[in-house]
């Protein structure tokens, strides 16, 4: 049985927030070998994005991607292993969760240097335009990353080309703790900068998962078509910390006043209401199902043979 | 009457000390980087320095290291002496251009009309899954190239005077500190004080053999021969402290004594700072010959995340003993003793 | 007696014109060891700009910078020892032709990584900002370096910190024989790039004298009140080729009908005819004896010695 | 019956010529840069290969070097084969992050699921005011970084078989020609050759010392091979070809039977190609020991313009020589000829 739009977005969306939520529960614990940047709070650009793209569509990202990689249909067995360094890991122990990667679900790898998975995505767009079937490819970064001087190469380059690349910005207000006021004259200029280079944008200002995906599939089906990139810039709240498992709104930084539009309006609990009890409840005991057995197998899952060291440094 | 205990501070406040001393002291030191004035401060190395010193000596800049490398360069031919910190050394992969092709060259090919005086903190990450974009010790990529300099402390007293001699120094300075090194303490004293290039450190001593080692491993270094001293056999740990300009005498005079030289780095062997470190000893030293010689350092690979892999991908207190050994013995080397005994040892000195 | 200002900008555009069609018609003798990037036909800019600069004030640029030299005031016996690789070359004959400075003229040392300029340029700023005597810096790029990324980044940290920097973009159209169109998605949107920076910017698209000078009173007179950065493009044309001394119309890549209008509307006959004879007379001998003592001076100067190698690698 | 003829091309031709066959044979192959399009065509190198394969697999780009890596690097993980033109190898500094922190890491820190089958040629250029930014030879910040393969042909046969064995190996390769051999000559073979990794090659036989050179210094070491030659001291040029990997092998057995190792690198020694060979070579051979050693390369400062001071800052046949004389006579080094005859020996194998 197809299940509906709405289902299809809960279901992404919870599954995206319980899994970290799992994950920052297990963190204390030290199993997790690796450093986290959470996205809970700010799922939707990805659920949304994601609910547009086909096999053969391509995403790539930052390392904070557990998002994007579960909304693609990345293996949440793989991921929590790779978190875990283990040998099942998506990379096999080799990238934590910072590079993930599904080259089965067109999850291109994902690069803990602010924004250099711009550019490459970018590539993917190359040889998917070259290709000629249609495919895309969705790049998400953050505000932070559009700072970087190939941000804006990559935008100049991809509209001369017309290739089929959709930039989205998940802008969350931060860089780690500084606030986007600290880092560019005009805070609120990052679609102007990309409209400017020939990349027509569009930017939600409430973070709203309908109209991101509203925005989304207009963007998608023009890239489709062949017109060339396309960007989304999607306000959003991060409500854990940086990097790691916690809340810290207790640091001075930033006030919890300051979350509580954004929990309000958080998408999830909208999400779920639309849904009658029945698939719900449903879909809730998938995805802890899901959730158990990927923690299972990240924890009974092998440590990767020492020879494994010198695997693969070439191919 | 009874000499005053030493104060001791750890690598990180020794840092935040010598940059606060060199603010106070010259008001053309500034302090500018990614993150530098957030609450947490560079990991307490940069804390409440913007407080006290205001926005426009101490600043957080966009994620642009390009340009921001290049407006420190501008800057410092201006006349200011910027210190630009990164978190990571990695990060210095996007600044290699104003770096290389602008730092390095200024004074030479602008006939010796300016100088830049910079220094550019970075740290080298390890554990926790830090992996492969935030674990490099890329500082034989900047030896390579002359103009610039390279320094790499080892223990918080070098921290202090090494970071006072770089903010003194009119050349761009590559200052490379170790993350594992930030909690580590040694006798610092207060007031100014400089560590500048010219003068290698001496560790342990011993006759046996010169283990030489760069930045955390020295610290390494120091513990192998811990090991390496219960079964008998004497090295002398050499920190160069300075890498670029590197004082090659020291090491020249310790291995020629031992017969065998052991260069530990922190960082990749191909090209790298064992590699000079080897060469440069066996230039000088060819005629008379017969020193035996070996390398460590990062595997041959990409740094792994999985703690299990990452175990491999380090020089260890035990793999050096066991290379310094084999040295010593090549026939027959002996049994070390378990590495536990050893691995607390926190390196005090000396000075 | 003090010259006027058309006195003063006849003076500097003749000067600069003269200088590089003598360094033109000396090249094929091989006494001069250096490459050559001249800006004959494109020098207005240089000049306009430099004529509002006072002492204390800085420009920069790239490898095409003889005219940013010669109109802050650089020595033009210096630059053309330089070019000759001479020991009393302004860099002591270890920079040629790309890499002119003068700090007693204000002059930044010019650099040939394309771009690499503009945010050391942006670091004198913050200097000037800092010292706080109204200071300023203008940095002269090619169309072709706004297309790299420290373009971006430092307009947006200049717009940001509000720095005394004024962006000049010499637009002759071509990177080496490359035109924008294969560069640039919209070709005209460097302005409108900036301007999405928060750095406010003019265009002149005839190239003309007057029309710069006019935009650069303004723009540097903003900067001196440091109300923050600003940014100039006039389009104009280089009539040699990239490198070297010579026309090369016949090239195929561009034809000289397009080279007719720009001609046509050259500043420097028009502000010779605005200029009674005998200014002009005197101000023409005054320059070809310049030159004269400029080729004699780098003639009659001794190379390097030896031992210079090995100076100045550090401070 | 006689053989033909061998038929001879330039440098710069047999570069083009293995381009065009790459893409001819396989159209996943592209070619992109700044400026490769244009009538010039990267000096020749690439000149009608858009006529003949079109603006889709052969392109200019904008002047963003970071960017244009990224795209190479992502290319070439969907499954394409790009050959990325830069003009100077100074320019590849804009580049680093994206080659080192994503082209050599990709196939590691990603488990092996992708790999990175990309080409970056770039050009060492030399005189005529080519000065600070416009002449490095940067190939041991490459050879630093596991992932990454280095080559460097110093001949147009090599160049071609080189050039096709790069765009079919699956890893990233940093491709370093020089400009003054774009003109020179060698056989060339038609049709589809590969001068693969693992090989180093033989240019002249002698016992008395091995010399080492790398790119444009092979040519400058057969010519001093011919000085002293005729001084009566046989020197055995070694070409490595291929800098990472590395052939050490074949260096250690000349080395060792020589009992001399001069090595003369187009770059910086300072943790250059020498320092690497020669570190390497000591490894494999300091239990026996005394092979002297020496090692030449740009002088260690920046490269001037004027010709009169760029005239000391390389190696020169002269220099070459006199170094590997004292190798062999330490004492009483044997006066050279004059370096007028042998200046012009154009290296034209063997093969
Ligand atoms: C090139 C680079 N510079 C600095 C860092 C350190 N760093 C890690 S995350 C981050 C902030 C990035 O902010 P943003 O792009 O908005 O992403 P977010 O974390 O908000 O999702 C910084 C500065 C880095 N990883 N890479
Ligand atoms: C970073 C870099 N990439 C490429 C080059 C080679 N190059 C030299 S000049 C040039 C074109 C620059 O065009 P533009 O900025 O418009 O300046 P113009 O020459 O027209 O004055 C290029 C590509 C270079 N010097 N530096
Ligand atoms: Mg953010
Ligand atoms: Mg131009």
């Amino acid at each position: 049985m197809a299940s509906t739009l709405e289902e299809r977005l809960y279901r992404s969306m919870k599954r995206i927030r319980r899994f970290e939520e799992v994950t920052a529960e297990i963190y204390p614990s030290d199993r997790i070998k690796s450093p986290i940047h959470l996205a809970i709070g700010q799922e939707q650009a990805a659920v949304a994005v994601c609910d547009l793209l086909e096999e053969g569509d391509w995403v790539g990202g930052s390392y904070r991607s557990h998002a994007m990689y579960l909304a693609k249909g990345g293996s949440m067995a793989e991921i929590m292993a790779e978190m875990y360094g283990k040998a099942t890991g998506c990379c096999g122990g080799k990238g934590g969760s910072m590079h993930v990667i599904s080259t089965a679900a067109g999850v291109i790898g994902s690069s803990a240097v602010v924004a250099s998975q711009i550019p490459v995505a970018a590539g993917y767009a190359l040889a998917a335009r070259q290709a000629g079937r249609g495919r895309v490819v969705a790049v998400f970064l953050g505000d932070g990353a559009t700072e970087e001087g190939c941000f804006y190469e990559t935008l100049n380059f991809a509209a001369l080309r017309r290739l089929p690349l959709l930039f989205v910005v998940e802008n969350n207000g931060l860089a780690i703790h500084e606030p986007l006021a600290k880092r560019r004259a005009v805070p609120d200029g990052i679609c102007r900068v990309a409209e400017a280079l020939g990349v027509p944008s569009t930017r939600i200002a409430d973070g709203g998962l309908h109209a991101i995906r509203d925005a989304a599939e207009a963007a998608v089906s023009a890239l489709r078509a062949g017109t060339g990139p396309q960007l989304i810039e999607a306000l959003v709240h991060r409500r854990r910390q940086h990097v790691g498992p916690d809340e810290d709104y207790d640091q001075g930084y930033r006030s919890r006043a300051e979350a509580e539009p954004w929990i309000e309006s958080d998408p999830l609990p909208r999400l779920a209401a639309r849904l009658a009890a029945e698939p719900r409840r449903r879909i809730d005991a998938e995805i802890e199902a899901e959730i158990a057995a990927a923690v299972r197998f990240a924890e009974d899952s092998p440590p990767p043979a020492p020879e494994g060291l010198f695997a693969d440094v070439y191919a | 009457m009874s000499t005053p205990e030493p104060r001791v501070l750890r690598y990180v406040e020794a840092l935040r000390e010598a940059t606060d001393l060199a603010m106070a002291a010259d008001p053309s030191v500034f302090l500018f980087g990614l993150d530098v004035d957030d609450h947490l401060g560079i990991q307490g190395s940069t804390k409440g320095l913007q407080q006290k010193y205001g926005p426009d000596r101490v600043f957080t800049t966009p994620l642009s290291e390009d340009a921001m490398t290049g407006l420190a360069i501008g800057a410092a031919m201006a006349g200011l002496r910027p210190i630009h910190v990164h978190i990571r050394m990695d990060f210095l992969l996007l600044c290699m251009n104003q770096l290389v092709n602008i730092a390095a060259k200024a004074r030479y090919m602008w006939g010796g009309q300016v100088s830049v005086p910079l220094v550019v903190r970075s740290m080298i990450g390890k554990s926790w899954g830090q992996g492969a974009q935030h674990s490099q010790g890329l500082h034989a990529l900047f030896m390579h190239v002359p103009g610039l300099k390279v320094v790499a402390p080892a223990n918080a007293h070098d921290a202090k005077g090494c970071l006072l001699a770089a903010i003194a120094d009119d050349n761009p300075v590559i200052f490379m500190e170790h993350r594992l090194l930030y909690p580590t303490e040694t006798p610092v004293p207060e007031g100014a004080y400089a560590v500048p290039p010219g003068r290698a450190r001496l560790c342990t001593r011993g006759d046996d053999v010169t283990i030489v080692g760069v930045s955390n491993m020295v610290q390494e270094a120091v513990r192998a021969a811990a090991l390496l001293a219960e079964a008998g056999i004497a090295a002398e740990v050499v920190d160069p402290v300075w890498l670029r300009p590197l004082d090659v005498d020291t090491i020249v005079e310790s291995a020629s004594r031992t017969g065998r030289l052991l260069v530990v780095d922190n960082g990749w062997t191909t090209c790298g700072a064992s590699a000079e470190i080897v060469a440069a000893v066996v230039e000088r030293t060819s005629e008379t010959a017969g020193i035996r010689i070996r390398r460590l350092g990062f595997a041959d690979t990409t740094c792994p995340t999985s703690p299990w892999l990452e175990a491999d991908f380090y020089p260890t207190p035990r793999r050096i003993a066991e290379a310094a050994a084999t040295l010593v013995h090549p026939e027959r080397p002996p049994r070390l003793p378990e590495a536990t005994r050893s691995a607390s040892i926190q390196f005090r000195g000396p000075f």
